[in-house]
């Protein structure tokens, strides 16, 4: 695995993840000690240059979404090490862990679910602005909000609806509003368009990529879709069981792929004949 | 209770005001509009909603106090009713004696529905038990929603000790079976309005708590309060964004089924001798006492009849109401309005 | 299974001493054993007759932590109250002085004479009457089922008593409108007009909540399946859903079997049935709290059995957790 | 399937119960002689607490075990105007002995041939002879601590030994029962002496109470509640061994307490004089007669009023008191039997108590307490016959006094100016009180009030409301204090109250049982004054009247004790219960006296009579059922309609 | 003549919401023994149809307002109530998307696929052997163990297998296949996909094919049917509607499916206003 190699601090790599470990333990009732553990993301090291697109491909329970959960500590870390721009953040006290949630965002896979039912999507994507920056006024804030509506393909108007009046690609569009509302370096998609129809997907699709452009983001991009993975990602990693089986550019991972599990599910993708 | 006049009726006017702003709000508020368009549709709930309110209009009669002479105030519905003398006991309704096989009296008026044993019209007792009947839910309902609310949340949010420490007491206090909870709390009282309410509140915030608490956690699962997390809100601030209003509509279909529970369980409390006070009309007593009057021949059946028809009219109406809610809140949103 | 039994069990333990604490602070700290003396020795008892019978019975001993000279610190009311409840001395009434266990044990049986069958009726009757209702579901037919449920639960259970007293008893004689007694086939009589009542009382809540347990299930998916095979409406209801709407049924009704023992405290009390019902509401009427006191202890520890039941229930008929 | 099953049960339990007879059969269905076995059923509203005879005192405890133990003393059952009291187990009245050095005492002569109860408690089984020894022994047990006699510390004010062998028995904390008992001189085993520390005419009263009831050591030693060779026994408060009428055989706690005629009985035979001259034939009929006339007496337990009224209406149970609630329904304007009633030969009676209910001040509070005008204020605004109108069918006696009548020094011409139910009067004295028109002249707030009531049902709830609209009348607020049993008690004992209501049931009618009641030396904890009340000229007078036979000085001396306690009004008198009571046509009742508890001794009934009446009474109409038919088959039509077309 | 023929079929959703127009006057059909596809994205109706062909749309909501379904050239739209039990599994068959959810479990699967046998074969003498036998068609490796269990033992792929057992126990004429492999995971999907290829063969019966997934569809079916907001838009044989797809959704649709190894950066999207102008 070509992430062995190095172990050295990059100076250029926006994110580092080194050895990453989440366990859950399971445990049940009060007085009940922990009674097992799954390993849900076993070992996991990857990084993630300014402006790359990071695919992370594997089928249900390989512990792909952990991965994500984990980076912004949604998930609890076992072991390992997580640098951003060279700075360990692992162990980082929540307060100040919250400065870099400015940097870090996630756009989520369930288009319901992601969006409180009862905020207008004004409030929803202006959340993030209060949070992060205090100093605007309700103006300017309104402002900004348009302002990222517009930038999503949404109109000005739809600050005062609510999420159960959109259809899911505009909800995803929503979705992809408040995570830019921060002005974020990284953006970890977790499935973002597993949940919508294959028309929807390829306009949240172009919408991502647009987005990529004009701003320089990054994207760690989680799917289980290879072809919607592969036409997003510049490198693609192969999640099986908690762990990479194999990593590397789009080109070598589809054209000769090493590891037994990446064949199988490469043979197993239906595709026009 | 020595305020003077116009502070009781100020105090009495604005919660009024409060709750029908807030009645207004919630039924305006956009958040709730796919819920009251489908409770608009919703003619068995709508007709539950008007009965309620009739017995909060009379309840709200009977709260405000106006002056009658030097050192004597009365209530609203009194004033409504002050024609109407007193007896010196029994009469049939609208009879012209009073109520006595063998030696009837003359009486000073007519009584719609008779009079009680110590001559007080019945229908104004039935009106005025109304207020009971509302003091005791309202005031059951101030202890134990924000004590239900608040723990069931944080239970169901932070998970871990917090969890275990809430589950375990509200475990032990659903241990004891509640009516006899209720007794003992309020055996070691005392009786009296605000006793009963607090032993009501100290049984019925488990089953809110338990209630929240499984509904906190399958919203905290959902992805908006992640994404929250993932903004950098405060727990403080997710709780009250995203949890609080999410929870909310079980709070009220809880708060309307559990008042309906509350009027029930004073008149099995009156039946028992650990009712409201003596002097307070309430239908649990009427109803209590109609065993003693049921024997007599004839029976006096009639405030038995008043007050079990008033009892069962609200917590109908109230039972129906909060049927009508939950079927107006389900998210699975049901096609046809009838029942469900 | 075993493992998880004895850790169910093992968690009941600081809920029994949760119990424990409470009803001690509500009948001895609330309420104090002075008052329990004067109940038995009679308003015109001696200060030093009181003192008496409080030191014979150790309620002279400091709360909770004994802080006298020369005593052990854990000499006190507290520890041997919880001591007295974990061994199920229950003690002796105040009212009667009688032996509390021996007044339960003969309680249970025509308590469990009256709930036994009107549980087992209104199971039935309940349970028939939801499935009918889920059958009709969405007409006229099932909207006055509902509005007629909510109805009869809204009626308190003392006017169904008094009516149902009033019309059988008094008016029509045909049965005993009060008393009890124990002889074979005799007691039939003193039964029937309670458990009808008592099962008419609980019947409105149960039909309806068996009817939303069934509507739950006739929108699960595989209902849609049973109907693609060609099943009739009438097997749907009546197999498939009713097999998987049982599972929580039972549940829920298997919690409530230990309180069967209880008996109804409305109920016995307007029929002189003297079971626990009777007792318990008596003691109450007679500030008996030694009797309450127990009441309320052996009630928790009837629900923690419920709980119990309910776990093996539920594992032995959902093969989801059976087979876990 | 399940509403199958049910129909099948209904109808099965319908047959079962064909009849609506809560009783279970009685012992025997005939005696050994071939006539009809007497069993009576009378309502009992309650478990008796204990029927210990040294420690009940309650009338439910009395009402058993004046069957089951007999006393040295009874009263005539007839006579009432004098109470008389004549010998029981006494062969003749005692007589009074001075002694040489200033000391009394009384001697009494035990009947020969009197034996206890056939018991295995006694070696053989039989039953042994009544002997002094057993008097000693009652005595002792009344001085012991443990058996905790609730009137004990009365007793030993005037009978030798008694405090000195409860003292001893406290600092050894054992009680040595095989020292005998020093107040009482043994002579032979049928005559002994009662010693006396001073003079003490109401003995004669005690020795007719249950508290003196020979006991037999044998039957306490034997019933400890233990378990002997894995049987338990009972305790002997609830298996009693006694002389009586009647032995308890069997007592369902909440259900019914059952006893069966002792056949050994031979103390008393019926009274031979004393009955009005009205009913002549009848008594004469009995009049010498051995008793008890019933085989079996079998008490139901019913808390409730109504039941008890059903049952009665029903004819199974023989004796009904007269709720509020039937009251109208069975008697008239003229307080006789309703058409109805007479026309099913039902017996009517009007028994007036010797008891006085009154509402009782806090003399130590220092609202009312100190206020004699407030007191006498609250007096005249009552309207005790309003409250006697509503709640007592008019039938209670409207009290002036603290005695009832029957008691000796009762004056029934006597009015208590502050009980006229004046209530100009009142506010008058109200304003003297300081509180003009209910409001405190100094602070301008309105006097407030606290009542103290247990209340525990709805009668007693409604009562509450009415007393409290009463004395509201004045302008005053008064606020009801709902006490449990327990809770009042306590607050008796510790004064914690301002007023509450009360009452008062003649242990003997002597006017010292009630003027006691206010003696300075009793006041709580010493004994019953609850009130507090202390004037030292009223416990002067009480003092002399209380040593005093009766004569025209003690009469005039009760006079100015009455006068004393109208002045002062520590507690206002509110009426003095009248019961009426109903016996069925085949039960009528002997006794007159409602001093007596065990009336039932004298009682017979008609059993045929019975039987017939309970047959009348309770024909089943048909209609019901025919109802429930034609719904069932309707029902059945509609399934199986149903079911044809959604099959 | 056609094994089913549906000839303008119109089916209407009313809700509190309003009402919708799920099935828009459509006509197809499907022969004996073939595979046809319906292919929509979410909320075409192509669900809707599926479960109209034997009535299983419950009304309300729905209304059928007009049209017909002929099976064997009988109007399941006037068929009797017994005789849509009859057509319901033993005719027309179903699988559907979510077998966790599909299959009852509180059933053991013995029970459930001897349901359907029972319900519709009354000549089968020996029910286990059958069971047994179809099991082992669908390619379950241990059918003893299978049969016992209980659906929620079995793995996602095992229950779908399961379901398609307990549909082909009936040997129906018309196997309804709705969306059957879009809640497994890829591996497992494919597995599925073959076993269905290999049945047909095997079976001859004719298939229609649910799905949102035209890689599916290219092989899988003979005929494809695309449907959009309700309406059929476009049909024909699979490879020409597939590379020569003539109505302007249909070349939308499959222009939007990013494809492995393509080094198109930019995705088609579809404009559905200029559709919605269009028809």
């Amino acid at each position: 695995m070509n992430t062995e190699s190095n172990f050295s601090k990059n100076p250029k790599l926006l994110l580092e993840v080194r050895e990453l470990c989440v366990h859950f333990p399971i445990r049940s009732g009060l007085l009940s000690s922990v009674q097992s553990v799954v390993k849900a993301v076993d070992g996991v090291s990857f990084e993630i240059a300014p402006g790359e697109t990071l695919g992370l491909v594997g089928e249900s329970g390989s512990g792909k979404t952990t991965v994500g959960r984990a980076l912004i500590r949604l998930a609890p870390i076992t072991s390992g090490d997580i640098f951003w721009k060279s700075d360990d953040i692992t162990r980082l006290p929540e307060s100040q862990f919250r400065s870099l949630r400015k940097e870090i965002q996630m756009i989520f896979q369930d288009p319901f679910g992601s969006l409180n039912p009862r905020l207008t999507i004004g409030s929803i994507v202006g959340e993030a602005l209060e949070i992060h920056f205090p100093e605007l006024n309700l103006k300017e804030r309104k402002a900004r909000v348009a302002e990222l509506l517009n930038q999503v393909g949404l109109l000005p108007e739809h600050t005062r609806r609510y999420p159960h009046e959109f259809s899911g690609g505009q909800r995803q569009r929503i979705g992809i509003a408040r995570a830019l509302a921060v002005h974020p370096q990284l953006i970890i998609c977790d499935e973002p368009v597993s949940a919508l129809d294959v028309s929807v997907q390829a306009q949240i699709i172009n919408l991502l990529q647009d987005l990529q452009e004009q701003m320089g983001l990054s994207y760690l991009f989680i799917g289980h879709d290879l072809g919607v993975v592969q036409h997003m990602s510049d490198r693609i990693m192969v999640m099986n069981e908690g762990k990479i089986v194999e990593a590397g550019d789009c080109k070598s991972i589809y054209q000769s792929p090493q590891h037994p599990y990446t064949q199988k599910l490469l043979a197993a993708v239906p595709t026009l004949a | 209770m020595n305020f003077p006049l116009w502070i009781q009726n100020l105090a009495i006017f604005l919660l009024a005001a409060s709750m029908g702003s807030a009645f207004w709000f919630v039924a305006r508020s956009p958040r709730w509009q796919r819920a009251t368009r489908r409770f608009r549709n919703d003619k068995v709930g709508l007709l539950s909603a008007c009965v309620i309110s009739v017995y909060l209009f009379i309840g709200l009669l009977d709260s405000v106090q106006i002056p009658a002479g030097p050192h004597r105030d009365r209530t609203a519905l009194d004033w409504m009713f002050h024609g109407i003398k007193r007896e010196r006991t029994y009469s049939a309704p609208l009879a012209s004696t009073s109520y006595s096989a063998t030696r009837p009296q003359p009486l000073e008026g007519r009584h719609v529905l008779g009079t009680d044993v110590l001559g007080k019209d019945v229908l104004l007792q039935t009106l005025k038990a109304c207020r009971t009947a509302l003091i005791i839910g309202g005031l059951t309902s101030m202890i134990y929603i924000p004590l239900g609310t608040l723990f069931g949340v944080l239970a169901g949010y932070y998970r871990r000790w917090v969890d275990d420490v809430i589950q375990y007491i509200y475990s032990t206090l659903a241990t004891i079976p509640s009516i006899l909870l209720l007794i003992a709390i309020i055996m070691a009282l005392g009786k009296g309005l605000p006793q009963i309410s607090i032993a009501l509140g100290v049984t019925a915030w488990v089953g809110l708590c338990r209630l929240i608490r499984g509904e906190t956690m399958r919203q905290s699962q959902r992805a908006y309060v992640e994404a929250a997390r993932a903004l950098g809100q405060s727990h403080r601030q997710i709780i009250c964004r995203h949890i609080l209003p999410n929870v909310m509509h079980l709070v009220i279909i809880n708060f309307i089924l559990g008042f309906s529970g509350f009027v029930m369980t004073e008149s099995i409390l009156s039946y028992l001798g650990v009712g409201v006070p003596v002097g307070t009309p309430s239908w649990g007593q009427m109803i209590d006492s109609a065993r003693m009057e049921l024997a007599r021949e004839p029976a006096v059946w009639w405030n038995l009849g008043a007050s079990a028809c008033a009892l069962f009219f609200l917590v109908l109406a109230l039972n129906l109401l909060g049927d009508a809610l939950r079927r107006a809140f389900d998210p699975r949103g049901s096609s046809v309005s009838v029942s469900r | 299974m075993a493992s998880y039994l004895i850790r169910r069990i093992l968690y009941m333990v600081p809920i029994i001493f949760g119990v424990m604490v409470i009803t001690f602070v509500l009948f001895f700290v609330v309420q104090s054993p002075t008052a329990m003396a004067k109940r038995i020795l009679g308003p015109k008892a001696k200060p030093e007759a009181i003192q008496n019978w409080l030191h014979n019975r150790g309620y002279d001993k400091p709360r909770f932590i004994n802080t006298q000279p020369g005593a052990t610190w854990w000499d006190s009311q507290f520890v041997h109250q919880m001591k007295a409840l974990a061994t199920f001395d229950l003690g002796y009434s105040d009212a009667t002085g009688e032996s509390i266990a021996r007044m339960f044990r003969q309680g249970a049986i025509p308590s469990l004479l009256i709930t036994v069958p009107s549980f087992i009726f209104g199971f039935l009757i309940s349970l028939s009457a939801a499935l009918f209702f889920v059958f009709v579901r969405d007409s006229r037919t099932d909207l006055f089922g509902v509005i007629l449920c909510v109805a009869m639960m809204s009626i308190p259970i003392q006017v169904y008593v008094i009516f149902g007293q009033w019309l059988i008893a008094v008016k029509t004689s045909y049965l005993p409108a009060f008393g009890f007694y124990l002889s074979g086939a005799s007691t039939i009589k003193f039964l029937v007009l309670p458990v009808i009542l008592y099962t008419l009382a609980d019947l409105g809540g149960e039909v309806r909540l068996y009817r939303t347990i069934f509507l739950e299930e006739i929108h699960q998916e595989y209902v849609k399946t049973a109907q693609a095979k060609g099943v009739s409406p009438a097997r749907v209801l009546f197999v498939h859903v009713l097999k998987n709407g049982m599972i929580s049924i039972i549940t829920l009704v298997v919690a409530s079997l230990p309180f069967l023992i209880i008996g109804s405290l409305v109920l016995e009390n307007f029929f002189g049935i003297p079971g626990l019902g009777n007792l318990t509401v008596n003691a109450i009427r007679t500030s008996d709290f030694a009797v309450v006191r127990t009441t309320v202890y052996l009630g928790s520890l009837l629900y923690l059995v419920g709980l119990l039941l309910t776990d093996i229930c539920y594992a032995a008929v959902d093969p989801r957790i059976r087979f876990q | 399937m399940a509403l199958r099953i049910l129909y099948l049960t209904v109808a099965c339990a319908l047959l079962a119960g064909c009849s609506n007879n809560p009783h279970p059969p009685p012992f025997r269905e005939k005696r050994a002689d071939g006539t009809p076995w007497q069993a009576s059923y009378r309502p009992f509203p309650d478990d008796p607490r204990s029927l210990d005879p040294q420690f009940s005192y309650d009338t439910l405890g009395h009402a058993v075990v004046s069957l089951v133990y007999e006393e040295m003393l009874e009263y005539h059952p007839l006579k009432t105007d004098p109470y008389e009291l004549i010998p029981c187990l006494a062969d003749g009245m005692p007589e009074p002995i001075s002694g040489s050095d200033g000391t009394l005492a009384y001697r009494f002569r035990i009947k020969r041939g009197v034996y206890f109860h056939d018991d295995p408690c006694f070696s053989s089984g039989k039953g042994r002879e009544l002997v002094a020894a057993d008097m000693a022994y009652a005595f002792n047990r009344i001085a012991d601590p443990k058996v905790e006699c609730p009137v004990l510390s009365t007793l030993a004010e005037f009978v030798v030994g008694l405090q000195e062998r409860n003292d001893e028995a406290k600092r050894t904390k054992s009680f040595d029962y095989s020292k005998p008992f020093p107040g009482i001189r043994v002579i032979d085993d049928h005559t002994f002496d009662i010693l006396l520390l001073k003079p003490f005419p109401q003995l004669l009263y005690w020795m007719a109470m249950p508290f003196t009831a020979p006991v037999p050591r044998e039957a306490v030693e034997y019933y400890d509640g233990r378990s002997h060779d894995g049987t338990i026994r009972q305790q002997f408060k609830f298996k009693p061994v006694g002389t009586g009428p009647f032995r308890l055989v069997e007592w369902k706690k909440g259900l019914s307490l059952r006893l069966i005629r002792n056949d050994n009985y031979t103390a008393t035979r019926f009274p031979t004089e004393g009955w009005p001259a009205a009913d002549a034939a009848r008594y004469q009929a009995m009049a010498g007669k051995p008793i008890p006339f019933l085989d079996e007496v079998d008490f139901r337990i019913i808390r409730e009023s109504i039941p008890a009224w059903l049952l009665f209406r029903q004819g199974y149970v023989e004796a009904a008191g007269l709720g509020k609630d039937v009251f109208d329904t069975a008697v008239s304007a003229r307080q006789e039997l309703t058409p109805e009633y007479q026309a099913r030969g039902v017996w009517l009676y009007k028994d007036a108590e010797p008891s006085t209910f009154y509402f009782q001040f806090n003399m130590q509070n220092p609202v009312v307490g100190k206020n004699r005008k407030l007191r006498q204020a609250i007096s005249a605004v009552y309207d005790v016959d309003l409250e006697i109108d509503i709640f007592m069918n008019g039938i209670y006696l409207n009290a002036q006094q603290l005695l009832p009548p029957g008691v000796y020094g009762y004056q029934a011409d006597f009015k208590d100016p502050y009980r006229q139910h004046n209530v100009e009067q009142a506010r008058q004295l109200l304003a003297e009180a300081g509180y003009p028109n209910g409001y405190d002249a100094k602070t301008g707030k309105q006097l407030q009030l606290t009542l103290d009531l247990t209340v525990d049902d709805a009668e007693s709830r409604q009562l509450a409301e009415f007393e409290k609209e009463q004395i509201e009348k004045l302008g005053i607020s008064v606020k009801v204090e709902e006490n449990l049993w327990a809770t009042q008690q306590d607050k008796m004992d510790r004064g914690n109250f301002q007023f509450t209501a009360s009452g008062w049931n003649a242990d003997y009618p002597d006017p010292e049982n009630f003027f006691f009641l206010f003696y300075g030396k009793n006041i709580p904890p010493e004994g019953n004054n609850n009130s507090r009340y202390a004037n030292p000229e009223f416990d002067r007078l009480f003092e002399k009247m209380r040593a005093m036979e009766n004569s025209p000085e003690r009469l005039d001396l009760i006079h100015r004790l009455n006068a004393i306690l109208t002045e002062d009004c520590p507690m206002i008198p509110l009426y003095h219960p009248v019961a009426f009571h109903l016996s069925q046509p085949w039960a009528p009742r002997v006794v007159l006296n409602p001093l007596v508890s065990n009336g039932l001794k004298y009682t017979q009934i008609d059993v045929a009579m019975r039987k017939q009446k309970q047959v009348e009474w309770n024909r089943k109409p048909m209609w019901p059922l025919a109802g429930i038919a034609a719904f069932l088959a309707a029902a059945g039509m509609f399934a199986y309609r149903w079911s044809q077309r959604h099959g | 003549m056609s094994l089913l023929e549906v000839r303008n079929l119109r089916i209407q959703f009313v809700t509190e919401e309003g009402e919708t127009q799920a099935v828009d006057d459509i006509s197809f059909f499907v022969d004996s023994g073939e595979t046809v596809a319906l292919v929509g994205e979410s909320g075409s109706g192509k669900s809707v149809t599926a479960l109209s062909l034997s009535r299983l749309v419950p009304t309300p909501p729905a209304r059928y307002q007009g049209g017909q379904i002929l099976f064997e050239g009988k109007d399941v739209l006037q068929f009797s109530k017994r005789q849509l039990q009859d057509l319901r599994g033993g005719k027309i068959a179903y699988v559907f998307q979510e077998p966790s959810t599909s299959l009852n479990p509180v059933f053991r699967v013995r029970n459930q696929i001897a349901e359907a046998i029972h319900l519709h074969r009354r000549d089968v003498q020996d029910v286990r052997a059958e069971i047994l036998n179809i099991l082992d068609l669908v390619g379950i490796r241990d059918p003893i163990r299978a049969m016992e269990a209980y659906p929620h033992q079995l793995s996602g792929g095992m229950q779908q297998r399961v379901m398609i057992a307990m549909a082909l126990a009936c040997r129906p004429k018309l196997l309804v296949a709705d969306e059957p492999t879009t809640a497994l995971d890829v591996t497992i999907q494919a597995q599925i996909l073959n076993l269905l290829r290999e049945l047909r063969k095997k079976l001859g019966m004719a298939v229609l094919l649910i799905t949102h997934n035209f890689a599916i569809v290219s092989n899988l079916a003979d005929r494809v049917l695309v449907m959009y907001r309700g309406k059929i838009v476009e049909q024909g044989p699979t490879q020409e509607v597939l590379h020569h797809p003539k109505h302007p959704y249909t070349q939308a649709l499959l222009a939007c499916i990013p494809k492995i190894g393509s080094m198109e950066r930019r995705l088609t999207t579809i404009d559905h206003e200029a559709l919605a102008r269009m028809s």
